[in-house]
């Protein structure tokens, strides 16, 4: 055995560190140059979505093509700021766990053009699946800077009650759904959910996102098969961020075609769009939204962007591929991107941009200074312990009755630690 | 009062659900327009319609992961998995997920679905058609565990699980759907026709949740048992003349300690009774908690009688199968003890 | 929510019981049609073959076409045999499980030739994965008669040594896989045995057979997955014969794409083959392997037929589907048709076939005679219950040892039945 | 002899049976060029090349049902599952095929897979980086369950089950890779440099599974535990002064109940501790057999300290983690019984 070569193929990245970054892997349109079909088209007439990439930003920052929605430049500086914030908003919890101050951060660096164009472009009614890179979804709907920081600080008003790690959110106000820490779970939530709205004759989406690496759990093929078979209004999003923790996305299966076609095999219709391109995101998503609400069915959506930073607080990218692999992307910045086709539109400036900085950051940091008043890991107010036997069930059983006032004497100085 | 036999009684249990509430809604493989390969939802789509009783791929995993869904969005979701034995690939979904949604919500979001899967053997099924895998739902917390043993307590307590906003895995011995089955498999099979818990209400009624009850009531040994091996339970019983009190736990997560913990102290013995394999079985925990809550009360160790430790094999199911012959050895060697 | 109409999409047969049969969804292409391309071709350059249908036999049974094998009339004789041999065998433990003489049976009929052509495309050496109708395959690589009615008797000769329901086969010899009781568990071990041949250097490739309904199982989705990542040397059979139990394949998702598709999302091809043409199957097959053994890596391969019986003896298809459905099933019978192309070339007669299926039932019957010796579930000898213990590890472990004399012991005069 | 700390003692049992055995490899998320977010497989896939060191996608039930099948075609796999809490997308495939290719082949087909996983909580990873599932795959016939509690140990069970023929489920417990931790948070981490069992062989040895081990001696009290456990066990008995003997199991399943039934039978008290869940943990068979084994040796009741029966919370995880003050409770209110 040891004398033949093996026949395994092995994807391989096409940098890695050290290496010059290289992205000729990515197939690119230009902006403009893929069609806007009709939502009534058929899959098989549209699977050309799936392989071209929709793009509406071009390399001047001008809006261009089919796709290119009709949004008021108002619209777009709320969008911008959105984004910003998110940015802001990451960089400090990220500071902040440097710090030693939560136990844990994911970033949303580089992706932020997807929650919050897709956000923009979903109706409060409609309701979110989202993972753990969407922050920006929570921001948009509603969740207060406050209320986020305090989930992560574990704190006395986190939503969560201690229950989860830092950016683990949930609000049924907001239509938000809960984040697991299993990836993909959430997928076929969102199919049943959709479908639970068809069954009751309302015209409420649902949308759900994972990874490009996610793809490969079972619950990707669970949902897309559900979602086919019953043609449930709901929008599945893919946001290939080229990166799983150190896997490149070949590991997910991403060498051979576009993750958009994944669903093509049950007959459902991908779009591939530039991830860093908040219009184009927009587009596709108010188109695959219409298509749902008219009893079209499923839309796939693979978002092609990069994940600017480490996959969290736990990471050290600089171990697995080029420290500048971000910087060659290219499709750029979505926040820059942005704002450039802002400032070329003359409905924004450097100046304005800058300032808006700065009252973001002054905004994050007046959050951080309330959040902690409700406490932080090492200063109270502490939650309370004995909320940790709540919600296992509707009502708190004898039996996690008995345990929690079991804990509470041995926490207590006269402990006795048997079982109840 | 109608005769119903469990499959019966499991229909109307379902039946009656889907007609006061709108949101019931099943889903399952062939459970719709065939009525599922043990007709426990014969006639319910031609009754409710398509949207309602819903045919399903086969995919457990997808089914469950779409019923989470569903309840998230105010239905009341009961899927059927044809088989206990096909569970595990929905195990994620119910372990990380229907268990949790509650606890890391706060209570904001939690999906009450109420899984139906028949469980057991003694049906010639080999081993990817007779596992009891009841031990490893009981561990998760977050979940309710259910088996009935009769039609009566069958509908009842499917009743309870499907108005629970909790969730519910509702395990149904399929060797008793037609008829109680006392372990022996040279008899000829008994009908619940003649069986007082085969009396069961057309209508709307509950079974209590947690609540064991004590379906013999005896003074020398304690056989706490569920599922298929009440009925088993009693017949040894009988064979032995030993006076037994047998309680049937009926749901298994969370355990009624009391009732059990009662009776041992009362009668000094006790033998745990199932089908599932031995090690790590649920008798395991009703031993571990029997022990320290009856122990200046025993007499003797407390017995467990389960299947083997092995996969339950086609030809030898009565051999690995806890019948009668075993249950009452272990009655009678137990009664040796002094 | 009871006013609104449901919105939810429920797939539909064409037919149902009393309804006259109606395969007007099938896309079918004339024999010949579909072209067949270089085993190098990249998967975007032949996506036609799984829409298509590879055809050979065109309506008079003349082998037509660009995919028409060279095989000697010799070699189709023996072919037909198996097919024969299989629908013998089937019809009667078909009838012996009717008497109650084995527990349950489960048939291939009208699936003969997804087998026995798809056998004899593989070479020893090749590892197969079956599904429980793939008897043939067992037939085909040497499993005896008697072993297979063994098997089916939990008899002292059964291979399973009465662990398994009648049907679940194995044999380490031949190269066939056992067979579980799990719909698509094989699916990914085939991959994993192929990924290790290509990683020792050998150039044995794996095949995989399950069904349409079994293709919405997660295992589906991890193999072609990791098949498509490592580009593993293995042929994957979707063997679509329309139903599912009661469930017909629309709820497998065939409402839109075939089967076949399913891979390309992965960069897999896939090959619509019609699965009652032994030629076509077996051209289909011999590509694959070709193209994996070269390195080419899988390809996906949707057998188009019709389960002619019940899905098992358990089952009663008269409640789902019209009575003689088979009948007007468009793609005919893989049997009756291989007759007749071999008739039409002056290499059959009615008369030999009448007296080959005269042997073969002789054959069967002598089988069945001599398996019977070996125990029956009525009659000795019967197995040693004893052995139940034996393999759940390699080694019989100490607690399982004391089990089975506790065993002994109760099933015993003087059983004591406490815990070991 | 090298100290290590029980991340690199598994690194070197891995290296030390590539080297021996060319059929070993390994397959797992983020496990060959970056060697692992635990670092256990770090320098391996360029010591041993990416066919054999190999990153696979992000689907446990694809990584152990691939892994199945190359231990079919001779090769000797370790998978890793990178959180043992992501291990149940893959539960079908161990409970039904893993577990079961043996027996219902009678032998003619087996797949000797070692899944290795890191388990436990006590490290901030909140409810989905910090179950310890052991109980359900030791109710499982067909597979072995091993968590060691060191270095030492850890290597040469490791090595034990790559050799077995018999698939495995090895834990590893993650509060552990670093340093032995005495179940006091606040206290500074101890490293693996000044312990005992932190002196591991460079080369090939083997622990045999399915032995328990004293690791402390004492004639009062039997604490029964394993992985991280075993080190809380010594300092809550330090603390209580109570002469306790303390058994680290090692491997779950099957049990070395001999070791486990003599030391009680000497001290006449038993304590088990274990982090997963008490209900239906594997505490429950433990006691449920030293009850058998010891009944008329025992003087109290046997006692479980166990996780309560809760997720485990982020905030929370040293109020549900069995720690030293819940242990020396125990063990102190059971010296009470007379
Ligand atoms: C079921 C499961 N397996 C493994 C993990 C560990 N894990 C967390 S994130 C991650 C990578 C996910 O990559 P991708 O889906 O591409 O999302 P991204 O982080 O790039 O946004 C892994 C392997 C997990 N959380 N859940
Ligand atoms: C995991 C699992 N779920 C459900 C079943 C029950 N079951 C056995 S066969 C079958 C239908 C399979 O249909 P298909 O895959 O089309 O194969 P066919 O029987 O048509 O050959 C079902 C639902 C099973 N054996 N395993
Ligand atoms: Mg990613
Ligand atoms: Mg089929």
């Amino acid at each position: 055995m040891a004398d033949k070569k093996s026949r395994l193929h092995i994807p391989h990245p096409t940098a890695r560190p050290g290496d010059k970054p290289d992205f000729s892997y990515l197939d690119l349109s230009p902006a403009g140059a893929v069609d806007k079909p009709s939502i009534d088209s058929r899959t098989r007439d549209i699977e050309y979505l799936s392989s071209g990439l929709v793009r509406v930003l071009d390399d001047d920052h001008q809006a261009t093509g089919p796709w290119a929605p009709d949004l008021d430049p108002g619209k777009l500086q709320i969008a911008l700021r959105w984004m910003m914030l998110n940015r802001v908003f990451d960089k400090r919890m990220w500071q902040i766990q440097r710090q030693g101050r939560i136990s844990f951060y994911m970033e949303a660096l580089g992706e932020e053009a997807v929650s919050v164009a897709q956000g923009m472009a979903l109706r409060p009614g409609d309701m979110c699946f989202p993972s753990y890179r969407n922050q920006a979804l929570y921001m948009y709907r509603g969740m207060s800077l406050v209320d986020m920081m305090c989930q992560c600080l574990s704190n006395t008003r986190d939503m969560c009650k201690g229950r989860q790690l830092p950016i683990m959110y949930h609000s049924a106000k907001a239509n938000m759904f809960s984040i697991s820490g299993n990836l993909a779970t959430q997928y076929p939530h969102a199919v049943g959910w959709a479908m639970a709205s068809a069954i009751k004759g309302e015209d409420h989406i649902a949308a759900a996102w994972l990874g490009d690496g996610a793809t490969a759990e079972a619950d990707f093929h669970h949902a897309i098969t559900f979602a086919a078979v019953y043609q449930a209004p709901v929008i599945l999003n893919i946001v290939n961020n080229q990166w799983a923790i150190s896997t490149f996305q070949g590991f997910a299966g991403g060498e051979r075609r576009p993750f958009a076609a994944r669903g093509l095999g049950l007959g459902i219709p991908g779009i591939r769009v530039d991830g860093n391109d908040f219009l184009a995101i927009y587009a596709t998503t108010l188109w695959a939204a219409d298509r749902a609400r008219r009893g079209g069915g499923p839309t796939m959506i693979e978002l092609v962007t990069y994940r600017g930073g480490a996959h969290s607080t736990s990471d050290d990218p600089s171990k697995y591929r080029p420290k500048d692999e971000w910087q060659d992307f290219p499709l750029g910045d979505p926040v820059e991107r942005l704002k450039q086709h802002l400032i070329l539109g003359g409905q924004w400036s450097e100046e304005q941009h800058e300032k808006l900085e700065e009252e973001l950051t002054a905004e994050v940091t007046a959050a951080w200074k309330e959040a902690q008043q409700y406490g932080t890991m090492t200063e109270g107010p502490f939650l309370d312990p004995s909320t940790m036997f709540d919600d296992v069930y509707a009502e708190v059983p004898r039996h996690l009755q008995s345990q929690r006032r079991r804990m509470m004497e041995v926490e207590g100085v006269n402990g006795e630690g048997s079982e109840s | 009062m109608t005769q119903m036999n469990m499959i019966e009684a499991i229909r109307s249990g379902l039946d009656v659900m889907m007609d006061r509430d709108p949101a019931v809604v099943m889903m399952g493989e062939d459970i719709g327009y065939f009525g599922g390969v043990f007709r426990c939802t014969d006639g319910l789509q031609r009754k409710y319609g398509e949207h309602r009783v819903i045919d399903a791929p086969i995919a457990e995993g997808g089914i469950i992961g779409a019923a989470i869904g569903m309840g998230l969005n105010g239905l009341r979701p009961v899927p059927e998995i044809q088989f206990a034995d096909y569970i595990y690939p929905g195990f994620d979904q119910v372990v990380s997920e229907l268990a949790r949604i509650r606890y890391r919500s706060c209570g904001e979001f939690f999906s009450p679905v109420t899984i139906r899967t028949p469980c057991g053997g003694g049906i010639r099924g080999g081993q990817t058609h007779s596992q009891s895998p009841e031990a490893i739902f009981a561990h998760v917390s977050g979940i309710l565990t259910v088996m009935p043993s009769n039609p009566y307590d069958a509908k009842g307590l499917l009743i309870s699980s499907i108005e629970s906003d909790d969730p519910v895995i509702f395990f149904e011995p399929k060797r008793i759907y037609n008829g109680p089955f006392d372990g022996d498999p040279e008899k000829p099979a008994k009908s619940w026709a003649s069986h007082p818990r085969g009396e069961v209400p057309e209508g709307h009624y509950t079974v209590p949740l947690g609540k064991a009850e004590i379906v013999r009531e005896g003074t020398e040994l304690t056989i706490i048992t569920y599922g298929t091996l009440v009925h088993v339970a009693q017949a040894a019983a009988e064979e032995t003349g030993v006076d037994c009190e047998i309680v049937d736990i009926r749901t298994i997560a969370p355990l009624d300690v009391d009732t059990l913990a009662d009776s041992v102290n009362k009668t000094g013995r006790c033998v745990i009774a199932h089908e599932a394999t031995r090690f790590g079985g649920f008798g395991a925990e009703i031993a571990a908690r029997i022990q320290k809550e009856c122990f200046y009360n025993l007499e003797a160790p407390i017995g467990r009688i389960a299947g083997w430790d092995t996969p339950y094999p086609h030809a030898f199911e009565w051999q690995y199968f806890p019948g009668k012959k075993r249950l009452a050895a272990g009655i009678r060697s137990m009664m040796e003890v002094e």
